[in-house]
């Protein structure tokens, strides 16, 4: 079915049905109980998920399948999203403009940036590639920001002001819009002591990754995607073997330059506004850190990685010394005090030491990832020694 | 007229004068090979051959076009193939990928921008890759990890791969270093093997004189970046000065 | 003139604190092979052993004085230092205010020893694992260093001042009829750096250690043939590359009050670096530092910024750029290092 | 059997899109909201977004203290801190409208996004109905925004920059920090009496909006003043070390330093600017000084003892005597030992009067609670008589500008009120060049739904 193979077909229904299932498996706690705290169903982390899921895909299939690992690829979701808010601000609020525009700048802005970068390997090409988003980040922050000419309106972030043209807005919404259907709207399904949102943003989003996750399913299985993983293994045989590997790599960089660039059009269409810090390497460290934690070269791994860090992100920052004691108010005082105080440095403010820990005992204990250690704890579970379920996973990223 | 021609070619490293006045013709159909003691510039040759090295004076022309200037891909989508002293593969791949990627070489060209395409539904491709594992008798392993296999193997796998592409002109650069005595005297007979089938014109560059009197036609060969004496084998054993340049090079 | 040599000077003092940091972190590279995103946090580690020196030696008595109120109304608890009850109160004074230094002494045996803990407890199972895998470990080793200290001592940077006597300002280009005024620690600190970097290659230089240590940067594998305990070597290298990186921050601290973030300030910057230097290369970390650093300096100034509006904020990274492009493997960089 | 809202106006014929969930049995279902997360049960949940991580930390744990005290306050716990001392009487003591305040609390990272995720994330999915808190301009003016669109109330934190309620003013917006232009219209004076009108300056910029419009301020209050402006030069804000900045003051011919920066950088600037010995200089026959117009408490306590004499203005300090203020001062420093910062002050101040506005409103509506605040005239918070300005919801009163003090006691009293620049000398006109002019407007309030 769609041009997949029968494994293939359904690693992608599968994909499809979480997605669309999502309110309801990211919500698996009563809206009252204690636990509810854990529940990641509502409309803006659920956006975030997909839009990150959207970009760590594109971000894998430059260095899951080439190895190259670039340090700036949040340089082009910047771009992605300036020009999306610059689309909200000249036409008006429907989305389908600025979605294409923000993929089409993205991709020249991948272009220009890749056709320099490529010219080097290894780390020499990372270290390039931080170069040119560091300095788009300080370029946004503060010279493009002047009041003389200011395309990016620096700190504050590029926001639509009620003085701006919108030529084509008419009598259309004030919010970002798909034809008329508003982003933010969310409609709330309750089932006893459970509420359930959906929202239009969220499933725009997720019909954009799971169009994503396709096109990538496509890319891995294409002889296109074959010459990439070539690139990785060896470039001087791919070289003698009559294939020009620059182009492959340009082509593969411009992609996933691409699908940054559609996330920040996406990150935009949620919420139309576009800060410059999203520019920032730390940025573009977090999506490496999302592609390698979820399983660098994998399908499913950089989906994973995102929602994992999104999650810790969200969740984790949020819970505060009130909320632990509530959750242990029913021990005596003096264990729950205990309880708290061993707990507390590890979320709230402290979640940072958590994420840190987890990046550590997950590329300790799980090597290639959270895809690949989980096939390895359900072989053990089932007693079966599969090779592999996902055929192109390769468990070693990349140098 | 060869196929291969090499007119006046001159390379210098700093002081040292690596390649000088080689004039070579390797005819259509024959194999070629190049002997010479250490240091007498035959990888040196081999290197300007493919591309990678440009020489500083004289001509390279392949079926009377000069490939001099041309990069190690277009070299190669001329019909020059290269296998490795040591086997260069694509270990993480399958044996099978390995193939298939010459073979989508051979009929795609340098570059082809095809994302969506399939592999699955490349019929034709992956039938030529199939009947390519049969003559190299891999066909059982076709779904092992290159990076797994045994030396020979990747040898032959390596081989594999560059007559999927159907070349014109095959480039051996010791195919047989450093292999076991067995391991050697298969890939003699592979070599031959494909001699016979194919016709296709090789040029060796070796080290063991086995494996070049069992297969050449003829021999040139290299001392101190010259070519020396050039000949059918029969007649190269017996020559005083090719004699002298390998015990002059011992006596060094 | 003087405004030009005044940048050189700043250029340099910063340039060493680059040094320092690429130093080490090029040590580690060569000799282990292992990318480590840790080592800027080791730099900020450095800098807060000073500050917990200072700190322990300012532990202090409480003395409640009955006709002052604190800012409750409650009467004045004063602090008085177990140093100046024990040593009177200039000489505690004195002692206090010598902390920065004092903390060099301490900062040698805590850093080899949390370099020895790291290599051996960490780093050593990831020398045959990818270059990414590294990088997540160390980054993820880098967050809990700096979370750590943060629990402990807040995010607020905290002033370390040095010795009274170094605080001050010495005009350099006084017997040259030029008025050059500049801080004392700064000059302080890179006549430091230039002793620690020449010790560093004097020791890989002249003893039988560095030797093996050079040849295991150059070939590893034949060094571990020859029979060589290599291993071991190197977790004593990454602990000189710690000590290095420690000794970087704890002389640092005085320059600008340390912060918990600050390994992750110069992590980037540090890695810049080492690549425009070559990576693997002990010297081309050293150039880079200086070069870069002097490169900073001159383009903060009015001419460059008014010249080219915002050249500030990128120029690092334009000559980075720039030196890559024309110089595949940056400044003095090996073929085949970190290429595939 | 199923009933479906959307919360938003504007939705149609959507319902296909998540068709399949009507289907479902709905066993039960909310009453419909008349604004966005009215509340229903015998609770009120406020927000508080403060940066957890990052550099400011330090500030946002002291915000994040301020608000847990101000909710024991509503609730009737503790000592009620300045409830007895509001000149307003319409809290009780039992919550807000007789509902019990709760709150959540989340990290801004002083990044935008994150602190936009943050708010949003409380405001979808934990019902808050007011957002509090954040430690810089940018997160200010992005979660203000969100609040407008979402029709929640936001009352801001430390923010200073014109912005916030100059041109990105919104209606859901209240600011009760003071801004850059108040900080120079307070300056000039006491820079004019302490140093003369026979300066001339040198400005180091933070090179970013808060950094620009800070300079436009003081460049225009002290030029007005008869002082000359040598020189301005940005900095980047990832600069940590300033020496290439300082050291040309040294040769320009300017016997003043202006420090327009905050937080790290302001520490950093200040600690290379006394290592360069700039203080122990006299220039043009005059000592020369330095002054850093936006002062913090945490930036005193790390700038250490560089800070002696060096001028700055601020929003609050825990020295002001007023009733108010004591009342905060005691309630806060008995719980943590220290006294309070000016934006745990300011954070503290806005959610009482969040609460307060509710109270006399009778209603959480935020339209309700925008009508309340407006023009609303209080006094006792501890930075005496404040009006909420309508037509840019921006407080006013008095102004502090303070000194480092030479020989503090503790480490509390770093700082020392030098003047109390009254509200009349800091107001300008809501159509203000510098606030936007007249094209800034607040838009109408958005109560959702």
């Amino acid at each position: 079915m769609f041009g997949l193979d029968k494994v293939d077909t359904r690693t992608f229904l599968f994909v499809v049905a979480i997605t669309l299932l999502a309110p309801f498996i990211l919500n698996p706690f009563p809206s009252e109980s204690a636990l509810a705290q854990f529940n990641a169903g509502y409309p803006d982390l659920m956006q975030r998920f997909v839009i990150f899921g959207i970009f760590a895909i594109g971000f894998n299939i430059l260095f899951g399948l080439t190895g190259y690992l670039s340090f700036g690829h949040a340089a082009f979701l910047g771009v992605g999203s300036y020009a999306a808010v610059w689309m909200f601000k000249l036409l008006s609020f429907n989305i389908v403009p600025a979605i294409a525009l923000s993929i089409i700048v993205a991709g020249l802005f991948s272009l220009v940036i890749g056709y320099i970068c490529l010219r080097r390997s290894g780390i020499y090409f990372s270290i390039l590639t931080l170069a040119f988003a560091q300095m788009s980040f300080a370029m946004a922050y503060s010279v493009l920001s002047n009041p003389s000419f200011n395309l990016t309106n620096g700190e504050t972030g590029l926001q639509v002001y009620a003085s701006d043209p919108q030529y084509l807005k008419g009598n259309g919404p004030d919010n970002t819009h798909l034809f008329g259907l508003e982003m933010n709207s969310t409609a709330t399904l309750e089932i006893g002591a459970w509420a359930f949102q959906f929202n239009i943003g969220f499933y725009v989003c997720a019909a954009f990754m799971i169009a994503a996750f396709y096109i990538a399913m496509r890319i891995f299985r294409s002889p296109f995607g074959l010459m990439l993983r070539a690139i990785k293994t060896n470039q001087t045989r791919l070289n003698y073997t009559g294939l020009n590997s620059r182009p492959y790599m340009l082509a593969a960089f411009v992609i996933s330059g691409m699908y940054a660039g559609l996330a920040g059009g996406l990150l935009a269409a949620t919420d139309p506004l576009a800060g410059a810090e999203r520019m920032q390497w730390t940025a573009s460290g977090e999506v490496v850190l999302m592609t390698i934690l979820g399983g660098a070269g994998t399908l499913l791994g950089p989906v994973l990685g995102a929602a994992f860090i999104k999650y810790f992100e969200n969740i984790f920052s949020k819970i505060n010394d009130t909320v632990l004691h509530t959750w242990f108010s029913f021990m005596p005082e003096s264990i729950e005090n205990f309880l708290v105080a061993i707990i507390y440095p590890f979320v709230g403010k402290g979640w940072h030491l958590t994420l840190g820990l987890m990046f550590m005992l997950i590329v300790i204990f799980l090597p290639g990832g959270l895809v690949d250690g989980g096939m390895r704890i359900w072989n053990r579970i089932t007693g079966k020694n599969r090779t592999q379920a996902d055929p192109v996973a390769d468990p070693k990223p990349a140098e | 007229m060869g196929i291969l021609e090499i007119k006046d070619i001159n390379k210098r490293f700093g002081g040292l004068q690596a390649l000088g006045d080689v004039n070579l013709s390797v005819e259509e159909g024959t194999v070629h090979a190049i002997i010479g003691p250490n240091g007498a510039g035959k990888s040196t040759l081999l290197n300007v051959l493919v591309g990678k090295l440009e020489p500083d004076t004289g001509s390279v022309t392949f079926e009377g076009r000069s490939i001099l200037g041309l990069k190690p891909h277009q070299i190669n989508q001329l019909g020059i193939s290269r296998v490795f002293q040591t086997p260069e593969i694509f270990s993480t791949l399958s044996v099978f990928e390995n193939v298939m990627i010459a073979c989508f070489a051979k009929r795609d060209g340098a570059f082809q921008l095809n994302p969506l395409a399939s592999i699955s539904n490349e019929k034709d491709i992956h039938e030529k890759v199939e009947q390519m594992l049969l003559d190299v008798n891999m066909a059982d392993k076709r779904n092992d990890i290159a990076a797994s296999m045994s030396r020979g193997d990747k040898r032959r796998l390596e081989m594999a791969m560059c007559l999927a592409q159907d070349p014109k002109l095959l480039l051996l650069d010791e195919p047989t270093a450093g292999m076991a005595r067995a391991d050697t005297n298969n890939t003699i007979e592979l070599l031959k093997e494909i001699e016979e089938k194919r016709g296709i014109t090789m040029v060796i560059i070796e080290h063991d004189m086995h494996v070049v009197f069992s297969l050449a036609n003829k021999i040139t060969v290299l001392a101190q970046g010259t070519p020396i004496v050039e000949d059918v084998p029969s007649k190269i054993k017996g020559n005083p000065k090719v004699q002298e340049a390998y015990l002059g090079g011992a006596h060094e | 003139m003087d405004a030009i040599l005044l940048q050189v000077l700043n250029g340099l003092d910063k340039g060493s604190a680059y040094a320092l940091i690429a130093l080490g972190l090029t040590l580690i590279f060569g000799t282990l092979g292992v990318v480590n995103f840790a080592h800027g946090a080791l730099f900020m580690i450095g800098a807060f052993v000073a500050v917990t020196l200072q700190r322990v030696l300012n532990l202090s008595i409480e003395t409640v004085h009955a006709d002052k109120k604190d800012f409750l109304g409650n009467p004045l608890k004063v602090q008085t230092t177990y140093v100046e009850t024990w040593f009177g109160e200039s000489a505690g004074q004195l002692i206090i205010g010598w902390s920065v230094p004092l903390a060099i002494l301490a900062v040698i045996p805590i850093m080899l020893l949390i370099g020895f803990v790291m290599e051996r407890g960490l780093i050593r199972h990831f020398y045959k694992r990818p270059h990414a895998d590294q990088i997540l470990v160390t980054f993820g080793l880098a967050i809990v260093f700096q979370e750590i200290v943060k629990a402990i001592f807040g995010a607020n940077p905290i002033q370390t001042p040095a010795p009274d006597a170094l605080a001050g300002v010495w005009n350099l280009g006084a017997w040259l009829g030029l008025s050059l005024p500049y801080p004392a620690w700064r000059i302080v600190y890179f006549g430091f750096s230039a002793i620690v970097i020449g010790g560093v290659f004097a020791f890989l230089q002249f003893t039988t250690f560095g030797m093996v240590v050079r040849a295991g940067m150059a070939d590893r594998e034949t060094v571990g043939l020859l029979g060589i305990n290599i291993d071991r070597r190197f977790t004593l290298m990454f602990g000189v590359a710690a000590a290095v990186a420690g000794l970087a921050g704890v002389m640092y601290a005085p320059i600008n009050p340390p912060n918990y973030h600050w390994g992750m300030d110069f992590l980037v910057l540090s890695f810049v670096v080492v690549v425009v230097g070559g990576m693997g290369s002990l010297p081309g970390a050293v150039l880079a530092g200086f070069l870069l650093g002097i490169l900073e300096s001159f383009a903060s100034t009015t001419w460059a910024t008014t010249t080219i509006p915002g050249i500030n904020q990128i120029i690092i990274y334009l000559v980075a750029i720039v030196i890559l492009l024309a110089r595949p493997r940056g400044l003095m960089g090996r073929k085949g290092v970190m290429e595939e | 059997m199923s009933k479906f809202e959307f919360t938003r106006r504007g939705l149609i014929k959507s319902g296909a899109a998540v068709g399949a969930g009507l289907a479902m049995p709905t066993i039960l279902t909310r009453p419909a909201f008349s604004y966005t997360n009215e509340p229903k049960g015998g609770t009120v949940t406020l927000g508080f977004n403060v940066p957890q991580t990052g550099p400011y930390a330090d500030e946002g744990n002291d915000e994040l203290l301020a608000q847990k005290l101000a909710v024991e306050h509503l609730n009737g716990e503790g000592d009620g801190g300045c409830l007895p001392t509001f000149s307003s009487k319409a809290l009780k003591g039992n919550g807000i409208l007789g509902k019990k305040v709760q709150f959540v609390t989340g990290d801004t990272q002083t990044k935008s996004d994150a602190a936009r995720a943050s708010a949003k994330s409380m405001i979808e999915k934990d019902g808050a109905i007011m957002i509090n808190g954040g430690s810089s301009s940018g997160v200010a003016v992005a979660v203000q925004g969100l609040c407008q669109e979402a029709g929640v109330i936001f009352m801001a934190g430390l923010t200073h920059a014109n912005d916030t309620t100059g041109k990105d003013r919104k209606a859901n917006g209240f600011r009760h920090f003071f801004n850059a232009y108040m900080s120079g219209a307070a300056l000039a004076p006491v820079l004019a009496k302490e140093m003369g009108k026979d300066r001339r300056a040198y400005h180091l910029t933070a090179d970013y909006n808060w950094g620009w419009t800070q300079e436009e301020s003081i460049k225009a209050s002290t030029e007005a003043l008869g002082w000359e402006t040598v020189n301005t030069v940005k900095t980047p804000l990832a600069s940590t070390d300033f020496s290439s900045y300082i050291a040309p003051v040294i040769n320009a011919g300017a016997d003043v330093l202006v420090l327009n920066h905050y937080g790290g950088n302001m520490v950093n600037s200040l600690t290379n600017a006394i290592q360069f010995g700039l203080l122990d200089k006299a220039v043009n026959g005059k000592d020369f000084k330095i002054v850093v117009p936006l002062y913090s408490e945490l930036m005193a306590a790390g700038a250490g003892e560089n800070i002696k004499g060096v001028l700055g203005s601020m929003n609050y300090n825990w020295q002001l005597e007023n009733a108010g203020s004591k009342a905060f001062v005691k309630s806060f420093g008995e719980k943590h030992g220290r006294p309070p910062s000016n934006s745990a002050q300011t954070c503290y101040a806005q959610v009482l009067l969040y609460a307060d506005a509710c109270e006399r409103a009778g209603t959480f509506n935020p339209c309700g609670v925008v009508e309340a605040l407006e023009g609303f005239e209080f006094d006792g918070l501890g930075n005496g008589p404040t009006t909420y300005r309508k037509e840019d919801h921006q407080c006013f009163k008095d102004v502090l500008v303070v000194r480092g003090a030479q020989n503090p006691t503790s480490k509390f009293d770093t700082l020392e009120i030098v003047e109390i620049t009254p509200v009349a000398n800091v107001t300008y006109p809501p159509n203000h060049p510098m606030f936007g002019g007249d094209a800034a407007t607040l838009g109408k309030c958005n109560a959702g739904v």
